[in-house]
């Protein structure tokens, strides 16, 4: 087997060399890549948009049919985590299990400065995320940024107080169902768009709900909506994945 | 001289990427992979990425280390290979 | 002479490709496949991203203040062609999606078999039958 | 509202699967929401197939970005041709049937754990729809990944040996999908855009360099790994042996077949012509890994004992067969192989069902539980012989059609190995069915009362099958109307 993967990885190294002959020359402003759609993307999409940021501009407005599929990407991996994790289990680990019953679910002791410092890294974080989603328009940053910063502050907490403790607070019937409104708020907004007689999540659509915009700043604001969609998805899957992960998908012991 | 740093970035990235596929504990390969993952962000950062740096940074070496820790910490951290 | 900038970037691409190749082939203990299979996906993303660059040119995101401004003159090479970028956010979240599943399901092999090293795996699987 | 049936076609499967996620583990209004949505969204396919037959390809510009003349599509892009849209119908009416079929597995295989079961079913159905009515190289790649997603999530949920098998799926799959990414990064590079139509129009002017030679070449082999032709199959036989009954009843039909589908996108629409004149050594490598394929997955496939195995390595095989005949630079065999797709996908469903119904009748799927099966469900066994027709290649089943289309284009390119393949191959089905039927019907058993639910299944399994004459007896307008004005000539 080492043998076998040294030989194929050598093939497709040496593969990508050879094809490396043929590229145009790397950072050249006049190579197809930099030049044929790029060009219309840098020159127009401002002017389409109102967004500076033009990652945004692209990845939710132009090319937004594929950030649908990526939320629903995110999504699907937590439903299948879910589903893997909650199997009862078979009869040889169930056999394993009464042969050496396993320790109590252990936990490191609480630590007070560690929750000290959790108590206030909480809340800027939270705020952090917000400003990422609200802000992906003018600087890095959106949906997907925040949606992880917003889970990861949940994360945060779970790991210095105890799991159950978080759970408490943020129950699994609450964020299970966000992971999947996230979605159907995204969707949704392109099925208004569709239903108002534009074509899917061509936010111009929107401009009936919307009364007295100019059609760039509609687009603008159709960025943010689904970027939303996005983030509530994206910071539940994060949670959810997390909290399954590391309990072996019963809840009862984390980090 | 901004290719001594670039050079040695690069260096550093390749050895990281080794050493997390050969290290024999587990816990160490993924702190290294996450380590890896941060040095990645700063290359695409510097090949003026900076959304993808952003996102890798969150998603690659934030969300993605925890995970690895959290199922190292259930399964087992030590391996022969 | 800069190394990031330059085609180099491609022969790095090449070498982490693959490092992450070989681990997501040839280890055995299944933790550290999915580390060379990150590794491998990590290498692709430096690719698409490497595409983009272009000489003299900024990051992809207009100085034009809060966007309220009069539209600013903009030349193309003023700017970083942001497509690669766009559709790398896509496939890191992608990766992190199957990161998560590829553990969910090592999870669910260590807790039936009790290892996670494959060759054990498969010798336990011979022997049940 | 009728222009908007394209994109209803992919997002209503989608949001069924996002709700569904949501709704209480209650098996019996589980099943008739799964049954609605399912038949809105074929009837939403067949509406689409309707509109394409009267007006044409239709283009579809999502979020409106609708390129002036000359200029390169900005946006992402739906194109429905005749046959993206028959074959959006196909995945349709698979899904309708085999969650007709695995509605009796449900109980004791996935309990109540449904709703989200069933979520991954319909975000499946979603992606496959996406994959066969998208026309933007980097969308396809989302597409890709999100029903591998689903189909990991699937496979694993049978437990047990289901597990690793799921883990080596994961690993193979993601080096393909991301070789497939790698392909079309070359192709960027090159051309500077990602819409398969402008790249298309890109590509016949060019003269093919190393870096085309390279994109086709990873292109064409990340699809193999998801092709699962032999040597890339590793993944496939226990992967969907061990998945639930519902999961196999749609992932085994539709998921290589799709893979096909965006092979036959690669070779006719990106490479348009090309293959045939300036890269004979590719068609004639690729057309003996074909037939080395079909022997070796025939052979597999003899080797085994558990039915639904035998049935998974007759998967790869059948890869074998459609590869063969899309690299045959031979029209005929362009036209055989996505014939054999439609035809595969109704008779692996058949043979799942089959699987099902076998179960049900004598508990088991093993060769030595077999006997009695003709006694206990003498529907099944109809079924049964039926498809082993089709596999074999009996008239009027479009199992013969599809494998004399692809004959005659082997023949008249001259590739005798693939030929020999195919008619040993046949052989190797004819043994492998004659084996089964023999234990099912001369192995006598005490208890031969009839199993009620075996019946029924079996009836869905006979209903699937004969589907299957039908496909046989409209074979050539099938081909006529729907694959020959696809196919480059």
């Amino acid at each position: 087997m080492k043998r076998f993967a040294l030989l194929f990885t050598f093939l497709v190294g040496g593969l990508l060399l050879w094809g490396s002959t043929d590229f145009p020359d790397w950072n050249d402003p006049e190579s197809p890549a930099s030049t044929y759609v790029s060009n219309l993307y840098i020159t127009q999409a401002y002017e389409k948009t109102h967004v500076p940021n033009l990652v945004s501009a692209i990845l939710a407005d132009y090319r937004n049919y594929d950030t649908m599929f990526e939320t629903t990407v995110v999504f699907t991996a937590g439903t299948a985590i879910f589903l893997i994790l909650r199997l009862p289990l078979g009869p040889l680990a169930r056999r394993r299990n009464t042969e050496h019953p396993e320790a109590e679910p252990q936990t490191l002791p609480r630590d007070p400065i560690l929750e000290m410092a959790c108590r206030v890294l909480f809340p800027p974080t939270h705020l952090f995320g917000l400003y990422v989603l609200t802000h992906g328009h003018y600087s890095p940053g959106g949906g997907f940024q925040a949606g992880v910063i917003l889970g990861a502050s949940f994360i945060l907490l779970a790991i210095a107080f105890d799991l159950r403790a978080t759970l408490s607070r943020l129950p699994e019937g609450l964020f299970k169902p966000l992971t999947a409104l996230g979605v159907a708020f995204y969707v949704g907004i392109g099925v208004v768009c569709l239903l108002l007689g534009k074509n899917f999540l061509d936010y111009e659509g929107l401009r009936a709900i919307f009364s007295g915009i100019s059609p760039q700043m509609i687009r603008s604001h159709g960025i943010l909506l689904v970027e939303c969609g996005v983030t509530v998805t994206v910071s539940a899957v994060i949670f959810a994945i997390y909290t399954n992960l590391v309990s072996r998908g019963n809840h009862r012991e984390g980090l | 001289m901004t290719w001594v740093l670039d050079l040695f970035l690069l260096l550093f990235i390749a050895g990281t990427a080794v050493a997390a596929l050969e290290s024999r504990c587990l816990l160490t390969s993924s702190i290294i992979l996450g380590a890896y993952s941060f040095m990645m962000c700063l290359v695409y950062a510097s090949l003026g990425a900076v959304d993808v740096a952003f996102t890798e940074a969150a998603v690659g070496a934030g969300a993605g280390t925890v995970f690895f820790l959290a199922t190292i910490l259930r399964t087992g951290r030590k391996t022969s290979r | 002479m800069n190394f990031i900038e330059s085609s180099f970037i491609y022969w790095f691409f090449v070498i982490l490709l693959m490092i992450g190749l070989y681990g997501a082939i040839a280890k055995v203990n299944l933790v550290k496949k999915l580390i060379g299979l990150t590794i491998f996906q990590t290498a692709i993303i430096l690719f698409y991203v490497s595409i983009g660059q272009k000489k003299g040119a900024g990051i992809p995101i207009l100085d034009v203040g809060h966007g309220h401004g009069p539209p600013p003159e903009i030349t193309a090479a003023q700017y970083i062609n942001p497509l690669p970028h766009v559709l790398m956010l896509t496939a890191i979240v992608v990766g992190v999606a199957t990161v998560g599943v590829a553990l969910a399901v090592i999870q669910r092999l260590y807790a039936e078999y009790g290892t996670v090293e494959e060759d054990e795996i498969l010798e336990m699987i011979v022997t049940r039958e | 509202m009728s222009d908007q049936l394209i994109i209803l076609v992919v997002i209503w499967p989608l949001l069924a699967g996002v709700f569904s996620a949501l709704m209480p583990a209650d098996h019996k209004k589980l099943a008739l929401w799964g049954l609605l949505n399912l038949a809105v969204t074929n009837l939403l396919s067949l509406g689409l197939v309707r509109k394409v037959l009267l007006e044409g390809t239709i283009h579809y510009q999502v979020s409106g970005w609708v390129p002036p003349a000359g200029s390169p599509h900005l946006g992402i892009e739906l194109k429905a041709s005749v046959l993206s849209a028959l074959l959006s119908w196909l995945i349709g009416a698979v899904a309708l049937l085999g969650f007709i079929g695995g509605r009796s597995t449900w109980k004791t295989q996935i309990g109540e754990r449904l709703p989200h079961f069933m979520a991954l079913l319909f975000l499946l159905v979603a992606a496959f729809q996406g994959l066969s009515l998208s026309n933007d190289a980097f969308n396809l790649y989302v597409m890709l990944e999100i029903s591998s997603l689903a189909t990991y999530g699937l496979i694993a949920f049978g437990g047990g040996r289901a597990y690793l098998a799921t883990f080596h799926y994961i690993v193979m799959g993601t080096i393909g999908a991301s070789f497939y990414l790698i392909g079309v990064g070359y192709l960027y590079i090159k051309t500077g855009t990602l819409n398969i139509g402008d790249l298309a129009q890109i590509l016949s002017q060019v003269e093919l360099t190393p870096a085309y030679l390279l994109a086709l070449g990873f292109l064409t082999t990340g699809l193999l790994l998801k092709m699962a032709v032999f040597p890339l199959h590793l993944w496939l036989p226990n992967a969907y042996t061990y998945a639930p009954a519902s999961a196999s009843l749609l992932v085994a039909p539709l998921s290589t077949k799709l893979a096909v589908f965006l092979l036959f996108r690669v070779v006719n629409d990106l490479f348009a012509g090309r293959i045939a004149g300036e890269l004979p050594q590719w068609s004639f490598f690729l057309v003996v890994v074909a037939s080395v394929g079909i022997l070796f997955g025939t052979s597999l496939a003899l080797a085994q004992r558990d039915l639904k195995k035998i049935f998974s390595c007759l998967i790869v095989a059948e890869a074998g067969y459609m590869l063969g005949g899309l690299w045959l630079t031979d029209q005929r065999g362009t036209v055989g192989a996505l014939f054999h797709l439609v035809n595969d996908a109704v008779a692996t469903l058949a043979l799942f069902l089959v699987v099902v119904a076998v179960v049900k009748s004598v508990g088991g799927r093993n060769l030595n539980e077999l006997p009695g099966l003709f006694q206990k469900s003498p529907l099944t066994a109809a079924a049964l012989i039926l498809v082993a027709f089709n596999l074999i290649g009996v008239p009027p089943t479009s199992g013969f059609f599809s494998k004399a289309t692809l004959l005659t284009g082997a023949v008249a390119s001259g590739r005798y190995e693939f030929v020999a393949a195919l008619l040993l191959a046949s052989l190797g089905n004819l043994v492998i069915f004659f084996r089964v039927i023999e234990i099912a019907y001369f192995d006598k058993v005490e208890d031969t009362k009839v199993s009620k639910d075996g019946q029924l299944a079996g009836a869905l399994a006979l209903m699937t099958a004969l589907l299957l004459v039908a496909l046989g007896l409209f074979s050539q307008s099938i081909m006529d109307i729907f694959i020959r004005p696809e196919v480059f000539s």
